[in-house]
């Protein structure tokens, strides 16, 4: 089986589905002759033309309004927002439009694409090269919201998604596009939306986490591992639709719970699962659910990894959940 | 010596709305004396002139009910098209069957024009269990796939850019349809209209951008929407062809639509046209337009009334006379009636249905929150 | 003391501010010579001018972006986008532009202004006339959000928001406009940002609410009352930042605690109140904090009340919570 | 007979760069030869014109440094101005004392122009604590309040919108300053262009809108953001006059630049200025533009470089040679090595620092943040 990075892996996602349906059609800023700002796109210009793979003019707000045309149209546009930081020109046409289209028309006019977008820090992005918006569109009701942690998921979901007859928001953690490797089957295979992977079995401690911090959340747990302390590592990969089942099912049995992520703690996704377990397994918490997660602040340049909940910072919310 | 622009600013004449229909560079046809002007007479066929007329008719007693209905509480809610029926049902008489509109919100007569049943539309108004809709938006916010007419909603501008991607799309695919998208003088001041025509000129999208300037968006008028001297004018921005018309002449609208649409269908890419109209009513049935415009200018639009324009002409024609007004009359009357009795009737949406259409699907939070709601207590008061 | 509704409180509270320093300017859609939609603006045409109180191009984006740019002048603007659900055209410069301006600018520019917009369903304004996206604005960094429940509430706060050295989103309920009446003070007062009231002291179950569901918490507190249970109702008054004190003090006393909200549930501001209360008072828990919201879906018409959070529902929640 | 538009779409002559320059309706004023076209001479006194070229070169050599630090892995980004030094510097050099700059991202020139030190603008690159955004931001996103110099943020156009409303502010409160916004030509197809123009025109609000059409946003030509005939025309739709110049003609940009602020200062309103030039560096040190640009293009550039073309006039003149410019270069040189090396010195922020700012007093969850950040483990690695 080939090895790929991210890169590679949604890169061959997106051929191996424009190939197969001749409705796929990708836009945005430089995906075309460049192949995308991180080369995502490379060579489907090339391989389909200007026709299926449009490099636009830059409004973010224009690719996913005429995005939502082409699919109240029949298409399935790929959109890509080079980077989520600059998705909220785009904001009003998603939350009001995209994500309302089917509901609103009864059912006649469902609105079909998937918008891609690389999220997370960790490249000396600072404040608008970094971001992690995923809460403010799981908030939105219709909107399904995807982000994978490794190059097999990241294709698996792109297919999925694009096949879904939902909107997806297909969330991409640029920090390991292209540190993270693994094996990819070539062609046909889906990743279920919807279907957490638990990447580590444990006792004592639920780590809940996705994307990028996923490695992060492994290392940390080695760590506790050394200090007796067993962790249970859930990796979402969809983040909404939630694989609801999964956790509580892991919270039953460990009863302790860290959820790990990138976004600003206030109102971050992490505040929803904590409730979500508050409803469906109360009476098995031994611990207060914790969240390891960036602070309420603007995303910051030089102190990005003071910022970020590496694995130093997990670690000690692991400990003192095991202990509490 | 100061540099020269390579344009200067041209002061906004013919902005202001009871100036526009004097401005030369308007289209016109229908005549105040009901002939029409050779130059664009677009020779519509005789029976259609009438199918139209009547249509209008319908429209305008549609309009006048729907506010009745709304003042007895009766109806939650109207925004309708009083004054501008010749701008929405002369231009949507021109596109092709093959055409799609993307509508704003006061297009009902176009949508009605294009096949959708006055018994569906009416439902929405109602918003019972067979709106369209599904009870699920406010009143005029229906849709209709059957008549190739979009989904309305609120937010102004939306469909703007979304009328070009279909468009765009059409175009991929090579089939031969055009959009006509409607939206209000207000919206050109939106972002969506600065991506929809930023987009259309660079795609060459088929696309015919139909702007009502009525002169008002609900109290703010042309003059605060642009310093631009007109809003067709706007095309320049976007290496798109623009033309205005008086939008109370049936006859001139229809033809810069059918024009445009040949355009695009030809390849040529977009056109905006600009029909200069007014809204004789208040902005919806929520607002009272005398707090903030002068009578002189509703006065003014009233003499310029399109449907009486109309009327005037088949009248010269010999077409028509008061008694074949009041048998019309008479049988929208009933056909009105109908419907209102019949929507009214009609159960509101099920509680099941508000949890549906969201996804194609409803997640296992969906479900919950269903069946949540279904073994609760109801609300009272509605 | 003169009897006031809400809409001539804040009227009141315009006026007098901008009687008092005359960098505080009023734009928007129909603030003019109407007065606005909802009539909240009116009379402050005539009186200051149009200088001072404008009728804008419709552009949210427009109003909010040249707003900054007054706040970074000096002046003080008071925008009002004219219903909530229309501010996503103006998403961008308010998260990206405005939360963030004294941080990224190191202090050098921070941009003052309150941003006042009509929120909440219970007026049959459907999808887009009814929606309240408090959670969307808590979740960025920078932003102050409040949400008065009353007239006095209403023109205290917003002379503090105005006063507020941070920009304020003030969050208007619209359904109790002109329902809500009260003795509101002539002149000067302010009601502090950041603090909450307890509305009624109780034993049993601690109400978190805020805005319009206040009234709705009170009728079903009554009943709850009369069936023996004892609720205690704290209208948050501001959102962000909470007065985690007062929610804390509360639940150690109830160990139970049911959250209120008009938006949908998922990634509403319930979630972040539960996981704080997970934080701050997990032991005192008797019980699984219960969130009483709006539902997973677009804002419905025909059956807004059933979608709505009213008295009806969240009494079962509060007999449930009591007898957990 | 076919209706005739008012306006037909220009086809973009002249909208690629290669052409620019060869339009007959671009202002120029320095001449191959080096010597000035009288018609739009700004008589600029030759020490003005000796202190501006000095700073080009400091630019051009800081811009070359900087490039080399990011290369180096000492800094982390570079977003220079390669090419379009004249077009930023003379356009900063032609407004007055009390007028303000909204920059996009590739002004420091103009900033330092404007007197910000070289050391903050180095304490930015490296993102120390001293750098004037406390190194929160990436390098080239740095802040000036003492040079009138407004915040630079990554989103593209937002201080167009901005820069109107801060103009506004002043014409209100009958402040005498206008603001000089830039941005690319690129950003013209974002919404803060379209609601900062429209904006500007109905409210006359000072603002001189400078856009530097460099030919590219990132890898997109030109021709993909707009199908109008230039992007000074844009101004057609908002009413505000529009002008291109030579964006590597010194001269010809502090001209067109000058007479726009007067014509703002004289209650005229705003206008818009294209400067055509050419970035003939990559978008940023993340970019390599051989995947997407012909050489040739460059090569054509090259030849009509902003710093060369002043140098020869000022060779013409008899006030500038060899000699001086290896002085020059040397002095430079130093100035910028002992910056870097100060610069290099200086701590990073203090973690504290991180939760500063976000309110003008950090709330209790922001103090529980910091507390328990500052007793935690340090992150490795940075
Ligand atoms: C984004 C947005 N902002 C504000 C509103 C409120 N609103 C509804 S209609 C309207 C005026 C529209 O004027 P115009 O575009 O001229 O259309 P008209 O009503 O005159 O047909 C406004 C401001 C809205 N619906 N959407
Ligand atoms: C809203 C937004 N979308 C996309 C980007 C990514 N981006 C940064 S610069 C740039 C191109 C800008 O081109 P132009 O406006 O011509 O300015 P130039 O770089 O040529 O000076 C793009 C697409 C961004 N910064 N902001
Ligand atoms: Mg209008
Ligand atoms: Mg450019």
């Amino acid at each position: 089986m080939p090895q790929m990075n991210m890169v590679q892996a949604i890169n061959d996602g997106l051929r191996f589905e424009m190939k197969r349906d001749e409705r796929v059609v990708v836009l945005g800023e430089d995906v075309g002759k460049v192949g995308g700002v991180f080369r995502v796109t490379q060579g489907l210009f090339d391989e389909f033309g200007d026709d299926r793979v449009i490099d636009t003019p830059l409004s973010e707000g224009g690719i996913i309004g005429t995005a939502i045309g082409m699919a109240l149209y029949g298409l399935v546009p790929v959109p890509e927002i080079q980077f989520a930081d600059f998705i909220f020109p785009a904001y009003d046409q998603i939350v009001s439009e995209l994500a309302k289209f089917r509901y609103r028309s009864g059912g006649e006019y469902p609105a079909k694409l998937v918008i891609r977008t690389p999220v997370g820090g960790g490249i000396r992005g600072g404040h608008y090269h970094s971001q992690s918006p995923e809460s403010q569109f799981i908030h939105v009701a219709g909107l399904k919201v995807v982000c994978p942690s490794n190059p097999y998921d990241a294709k698996g979901l792109l297919l999925a998604s694009i096949r879904d007859p939902d909107p997806v928001m297909f969330f991409e953690p640029k920090r390991i596009y292209r540190a993270a490797k693994g094996d990819v089957p070539e062609g046909e295979y889906t990743v279920p939306i919807g279907k957490a992977a638990v990447v580590r079995e444990g006792q004592h401690v639920t780590i809940v986490v996705w994307g990028a911090m996923l490695y992060e959340a492994i290392a940390a747990a080695d760590e506790a591992k050394a200090q007796g302390v067993d962790c249970e590592i859930i990796d979402l990969r969809t983040l909404w639709p939630l694989d609801i089942d999964t956790i509580i099912e892991s919270v039953k049995k460990t009863g302790r719970v860290v959820v790990v992520h990138e976004a600003p703690k206030t109102c971050g996704f992490g505040s929803e699962i904590v409730a979500l377990i508050n409803e469906k397994a109360f009476l098995n918490l031994e611990a207060p659910p914790v969240r390891v997660t960036g602070f309420d602040t603007p995303f910051p340049y030089t102190l990005e990894m003071e910022y970020l909940p590496l694995a130093h910072r997990i670690l000690p919310a692991l400990i003192e959940t095991a202990h509490y | 010596m100061a540099v020269q622009p390579l344009h200067s600013s041209a002061p906004p004449v013919g902005l202001a709305s009871p100036a526009h229909t004097s401005d030369p560079d308007v289209v016109r046809v229908l005549r105040d004396d009901g002939s029409l002007d050779p130059a664009f007479d677009p020779h519509l066929d005789p029976e259609t002139v009438l199918a139209i007329y009547k249509h209008l008719v319908l429209v305008r007693l549609l309009d006048d009910r729907l506010v009745t209905l709304q003042r007895q509480g009766r109806i939650g809610f109207h925004i309708g098209s009083l004054g501008e029926e010749a701008a929405i049902i002369g231009s949507a008489a021109a596109v092709r069957a093959s055409d799609w509109l993307f509508p704003c919100y006061r297009e009902f007569g176009a949508a009605l024009w294009r096949g959708m049943s006055l018994q569906a539309y009416m439902n929405n108004m109602f918003g019972n269990s067979e709106d369209p809709a599904k009870g699920r938006q406010m009143p005029d916010h229906y849709t209709c796939r059957a008549a190739k007419f979009g989904s309305i909603s609120s937010p102004i501008g939306t469909q703007i850019t979304q009328g070009v991607g279909f468009a765009w799309a059409a175009k991929m695919r090579k089939d031969d349809l055009a959009t006509l998208v409607y939206f209000g003088e207000g919206a050109t001041s939106s972002a969506e209209f600065h991506n929809g025509m930023n987009f259309a000129g660079v795609f060459k999208t088929p696309t015919v951008f139909f702007c009502r300037n009525n002169g008002w968006a609900i109290s703010v008028p042309v003059e605060r929407q642009t310093a631009s001297s007109s809003f067709a004018i706007k095309g320049v921005a976007y290496g798109i062809p623009g033309i205005r018309c008086d939008g109370n002449d049936l006859f001139a609208v229809y033809k810069c639509t059918r024009d445009a649409i040949a355009h695009a269908a030809a390849g040529g890419g977009p056109t905006i046209i600009e029909a200069m109209t007014y809204r004789l009513s208040g902005h919806s049935t929520s607002d009272d337009p005398k707090a903030y415009r002068k009578e002189g200018e509703v006065e003014h639009w009233k003499k310029r009334d399109p449907i009486a324009r109309l009327r005037k002409h088949l009248e010269l024609e010999g077409r028509w006379d008061d008694a074949r007004q009041q048998a019309l009359e008479a049988e929208v009357d009933a056909k009105i009636k109908d419907a209102v009795a019949v929507a009214e009737k009609i159960q509101p949406p099920s509680l099941e249905s508000m949890f549906e259409d969201v996804f194609a699907e409803p997640p296992w939070h969906l479900q919950e929150q269903r069946d949540q709601l279904l073994k609760g207590p109801r609300a009272k008061g509605h």
